[in-house]
């Protein structure tokens, strides 16, 4: 890869949509994605019209129970007749989708794109972990009959080890998260909770609990992406693109350390290269880390070198990342508190960082000014990284 | 690999595997669910969007406005139709199935379903009808209309 | 949105809300496969049945891979040569599992982990290493205090006569 | 000037398989085998070359939730920037494209397979993608009933009769006799189909593509780095992608027409600066089933509405006709790779403008079309105008 000297349109995100996030909704999965897009266009004070093409995400089809799912979310995503395409990095596609909106921009061949995630986990029974059996290894994994949660807690377990954090230190990351989620208006699981509540809720997978854990959620979530020309058009405040990064670590991941996000840090260092950043502990305002468990947020904080490794558990102590500390993290009350429809959960992240950077997020708004912000994913079995370095 | 494949089938393994779940749930949403209970009546509903009128309703426009739910009561066409012989595995069916998209005479779409006409009679443009089941078989869902038939 | 809206699209259901509303679909289309194992993969299932751990080794990077691939995913080139590896190692990571895939609530927990295995080719403290994930018979004990993580372990086999050429062929890694 | 107005062009590409079955070799080592030939032929080396890999899969052809993990390690992606379009392969190239013409990236590469012969229930997969309230529940049995709709709504539109939809089995299945990845090629008369059964009406399973093993992959560069890396590129002149509606409202499409591949087909000429007709010297176009082609090839102007099932009589698609269609044999010769099929078309239009089509290579061709479809129920499709 190399920095284009060329490049004359910058890429900017204009409008933003989103539906309450729900544990079970009536609405089917083309609706969901209608009402997010609905809303994205209304605020971007744009109609279908105007759209030229069409980025969808969602992870595993068999969420929803709809084989070629892009396919299927195609006309609740205003792709009738238009340059249609689904992008698919299992969990990191929520941050992705805006990614792969990007090149469709830079690349002039797209003017004005509609992004939309969309997730419905309720429809898999008896319950929708019980999908994630078939993200392993058909003959190497799946016949130790593995839960998701696995992962995550040897993951967590091997942090904890490597970096002496305990459960406590970690825990307080999923009350800020919950509590940050109280001003969310789609929120979820927003609630005000504590430390101790975390310790003593369900053990699942030790040391995960319950509350350790994002919901099973539906949702759906939407962007409008221009070029700079149409964007200085539309509104006096767009969102710049700075940069983005990906990354696809090898599928082996008990062949790998698990203490450190590697496919993270890789893809924070194609983003930040690309965005100008070299500081981004400090040039970074305000960051949306990927946190479907709460450990997850200071592993992928430390991934994208806002705090060094082993360090982040030490500095939520502090309160370093609440919405008035010297570098908040997931005010919109992340995965935790809003909920996890996967892709949707991502691209809620972007939106929320659009919302802050134009000084919308309300009751959410962080307390210091804000230029540039980062928002990451994460997918498969330890793998993907997708990171979004956007600015005002 | 690459240079030292084995062809003994016997070094040779098959795994067998799946990828489903228990069963999944599909709710019916927002104007799926005045559809089915409007087929549990007997009743089908279009949408209608502007002037144009749309069956099955599905909520949204293609324009993404939202419709406007009204009842159809006009006589049915056929659009286009075909003859299912054969399964996927090339085995014949014991009956044959006609499938065929009917349309309301002033809708622009219409619904895929099955048919119960006689072979000689079926053409494009011909007059159709559908049949119900009896209300007490009726579940709310598309197979609420058994077939549809010469009118 | 946002400080502007305050409603957001989107009805929920309460779980009996969603079963008994009309027009609702029941449905599990079959989704069956053969997954064929290939040449490497299969031999390396006949040689857990014989009680052996088989690793390939990359001609250009020397790391041995554990379990084998076909090809190096560092170098891109095909392995060219069959190891076999000790059966010990050490643990990476272990935890306690109390519910099932289905995600119910299981009798007697369980534990699980990553395996370090002890073969050559990697640097010391190298990102990458060879090994396997599977169950792991300490005491959950050992999980929570910290004693397992770095733990030596060995494999356990499964009775000679039960296994078939599956990775069930291990019964567990228990301490050495 | 500079980035934005270089070409893009293929430097290299490789496959394997188009076999019925391929019970000895897995699917990741397959993609394996296709990409390290792809690297090899246009002499790269994909850890230090490549800036960007896309591959091309769907979880439920795969039987794995998140078949994105495992793109990777066999395309040489592992730790760099990679990833997966759940779509066909010529729309991985779609995005190649676009990712070059960012300027950012000078090598992307691109991977699709398709192994069907895993899957055990591949009829209850293709019912997995039909809209699960209005369309599912119906007893319909097989599925591809969509092609026999869309079939008969076209040869009343347009006249065309049975007995063409049976030539356009007949020409393919003779073309693909000298294609060696053309498993399903069979000398075939006219009297053969006419007189066999329907499968679904009105075509028989001569006119009903079946389904091969297949992995191909393709690397692409900028203007600069393809003429560094090789001396017979193939230029994307342009690329289109289009969906008419979706798989949960299939109502909203218009029978017997594919709009989709017209305004795939627009969008292509608009980025390679044409209007209408490119005045091709050949075409591999959707034919999985017979009356496909007549229909892509009306869609994407290559010929007049109307005129296909004429010109077809007269033999005009015929290899050494005025305007050869599908030279390779078509999918209803090599089968449907799933995801891949649409790379296989490309693979025989890249083979067959750098002089590599072998036993079926046309003389003095220069410009070429690829249009395929994603398959029911879908109404996506896409199309790639080529050049040397």
């Amino acid at each position: 890869m190399r920095s284009n000297i060329f490049m004359k349109d910058r890429v900017a995100i204009v409008g933003a949509g989103l539906t309450t996030f729900m544990r079970r909704a009536l609405e089917t999965p083309r609706e969901l994605a209608w009402e997010a897009a609905k809303m994205a266009l209304d605020s971007a004070g744009l109609t279908l019209k105007d759209i030229d093409c069409v980025v969808i995400g969602s992870a595993p089809d068999t969420f929803d129970g709809m084989h070629f799912k892009g396919e299927y979310l195609a006309d609740g995503s205003g792709a009738i007749n238009k340059p249609m395409t689904r992008v698919y990095v299992g969990g990191g596609t929520g941050v992705f989708v805006p990614e792969s909106a990007y090149w469709h921009i830079a690349s002039g061949v797209c003017k004005k794109v509609l992004v939309i995630a969309e997730e419905k986990m309720s429809p898999a029974h008896p319950h929708p972990q019980y999908v994630f059996k078939y993200i392993w290894d058909p003959i190497i994994e799946r016949p130790l009959g593995p839960n998701l949660i696995w992962i995550f807690a040897m993951e967590m377990r091997r942090y904890m080890a490597k970096c002496g954090a305990k459960k406590e230190d970690i825990a307080l990351v999923s009350v800020k998260n919950k509590r940050n989620a109280l001003d969310h208006p789609a929120a979820l699981t927003a609630a005000n909770i504590t430390v101790d509540d975390v310790l003593k809720s369900e053990t699942l997978v030790w040391p995960v609990n319950l509350l350790d854990v994002s919901p099973v959620t539906d949702g759906a979530a939407a962007l409008v992406m221009t070029s700079e020309n149409v964007a200085r058009e539309i509104t006096d405040t767009p969102v710049w693109v700075d940069g983005i990064g990906f990354t696809l670590e090898n599928q082996h991941w008990y062949n790998r350390e698990l203490a450190f996000p590697r496919y993270l840090n890789h893809a924070a260092r194609m983003a930040y290269k690309m965005a100008g950043i070299e500081r981004p502990w400090k040039e970074i305002d305000v960051a949306e880390p990927y946190d479907p468990f709460d450990y997850k947020e200071l592993h992928h904080i430390e991934g994208l070198m806002l705090a060094r490794p082993c360090e982040a558990w030490k500095l939520v102590k502090e309160g370093y990342f609440n919405r008035d500390g010297e570098l908040p993290t997931s005010p919109s009350g992340g995965l935790l508190g809003v909920g996890n429809p996967i892709a949707a959960a991502g691209t809620m992240k972007v939106a929320e960082l659009f919302w802050q950077l134009r000084y919308e997020a309300g009751k959410r708004q962080v307390k210091k000014p804000v230029h540039k912000a980062v928002a990451n994913a994460w997918g498969d079995l330890m793998q993907a990284g997708t990171v979004i370095v956007l600015s005002n | 690999m690459s240079y030292d494949k084995r062809n003994r089938m016997e070094d040779l393994v098959i795994f067998p595997g799946e990828q489903e779940v228990e069963k999944y749930v599909y709710t019916p949403g927002i104007h799926g669910l005045e559809f089915a209970k409007g087929l549990k009546e007997g009743k089908i509903l279009g949408m209608k969007c502007h002037d144009k009128i749309y069956v099955p309703p599905k909520t949204f426009c293609p324009d993404f406005t939202q419709g406007e739910l009204v009842e159809i009561n006009d006589e049915w066409i056929l659009v286009s139709y075909t003859i299912v012989y054969q399964d996927m595995y090339k085995n014949n069916l014991s009956s044959p199935r006609i499938v065929g998209v009917v349309k309301p005479k002033n809708a622009e779409t219409g619904l895929i379903h099955l048919l119960n006409v006689p072979l000689d009679k079926l053409e494009i443009g011909i007059k159709l009808k559908p049949v119900f089941r009896p209300t007490n078989e009726r579940k709310g869902t598309i197979n609420d209309i058994k077939y549809f038939e010469l009118s | 949105m946002s400080s502007k809206i305050n409603k957001l699209p989107g009805i929920k259901l309460k779980e009996n809300e969603m079963y008994s509303l009309i027009g609702l679909v029941e449905d599990m289309p079959q989704a069956k496969y053969d997954f064929a194992a290939g040449t490497t993969i299969s031999k390396f299932l006949q040689g857990l049945k014989e009680g052996k751990i088989l690793g390939r080794k990359c001609p250009k990077c020397g790391r041995i891979f554990v379990p084998p691939r076909s090809y190096c995913e560092w170098c891109h080139v095909a392995t060219n040569e069959w190891v076999e590896v000790p059966q010990t190692g050490e643990i990476h990571t272990a935890v306690i599992t109390y519910i099932s895939t289905k995600r119910e609530k299981i009798e007697k927990p369980e534990v699980v982990g990553t395996i370090k295995l002890d073969v050559p080719g990697y640097r010391d403290g190298e990102y990458e290493f060879a090994g396997l994930f599977h169950k792991i018979c300490v005491d959950p004990q050992d999980v929570i205090s910290g004693k397992a993580i770095g733990m030596k372990v060995k494999v356990k086999w499964k009775p000679k006569e039960e296994r078939t050429g599956s990775i069930l062929d291990i019964e567990c890694f228990e301490p050495l | 000037m500079g980035v934005l107005m270089s070409r893009v062009g293929i430097v290299g590409a490789g496959w394997y398989g188009f076999k019925p079955t391929t019970i000895d070799i897995s699917f990741q080592d397959m993609m394996f085998e296709s990409s390290a030939r792809a690297y090899s032929s246009a002499k790269i080396d994909p850890r230090y070359d490549v800036d960007a890999f896309v591959d091309c899969q769907e979880d439920m052809w795969e039987g794995i939730a998140i078949a994105d993990e495992f793109a990777p390690e066999p395309i040489g992606g592992a730790l760099r920037p990679t990833f997966t379009v759940a779509g066909d392969g010529l729309e991985g190239i779609a995005h190649a494209y676009m990712l070059i013409k960012t300027g950012h990236f000078n090598v992307v590469s691109v991977e699709s397979h398709g192994k069907p012969s895993e899957i055990k229930t591949l009829q209850d997969i293709y019912r997995f993608a039909l809209d699960p309230l209005h369309v599912r529940p119906l007893d319909y049995v097989n599925p591809l009933f969509y092609a026999g709709l869309d079939a008969v709504a076209y040869m009343k539109r347009t006249g065309a009769k049975r007995e063409h939809l049976a030539m356009v089995a007949v020409k393919n299945k003779n073309n693909g006799l000298s294609n060696e990845r053309a498993s399903f090629s069979t000398k075939l008369d006219l009297d053969y189909v006419l007189s066999s059964n329907y499968s679904i009406y009105p075509m028989t399973n001569y006119e009903i593509a079946p389904f091969s093993d297949a992995s191909i992959t393709f690397v692409l560069a900028n203007e600069e780095y393809a003429k560094k890396l090789t001396d017979n590129p193939v230029w994307i002149d342009g690329i289109g992608y289009s969906t008419e509606t979706g798989t949960g409202a299939t109502e909203w499409h218009e029978w017997g027409k594919m709009k989709s591949f017209r305004n795939a087909a627009i969008m292509a000429y608009k980025l390679a600066n044409l209007n209408g007709n490119p005045q091709v010297d050949f075409a591999e176009v959707e034919d999985r089933f017979s009356f496909m082609e007549l229909l892509a090839l009306e869609e994407t102007m290559l010929v007049k509405e109307s005129e296909a099932h004429k010109m077809l009589e007269k033999g005009d698609f015929n290899r050494d006709g005025y305007l050869p269609i599908n030279p390779s044999g078509g999918s209803l010769s090599m089968g449907i790779q799933l995801e891949a099929t649409g790379l296989s078309r490309l693979l025989e239009a890249y083979l067959q403008l750098t002089g590599k089509a072998g036993n079926h290579q046309l003389k003095n061709v220069r410009r070429g079309l690829v249009a395929s479809w994603r398959g029911v129920p879908t109404y996506t499709s896409m199309v790639a105008l080529l050049s040397v």
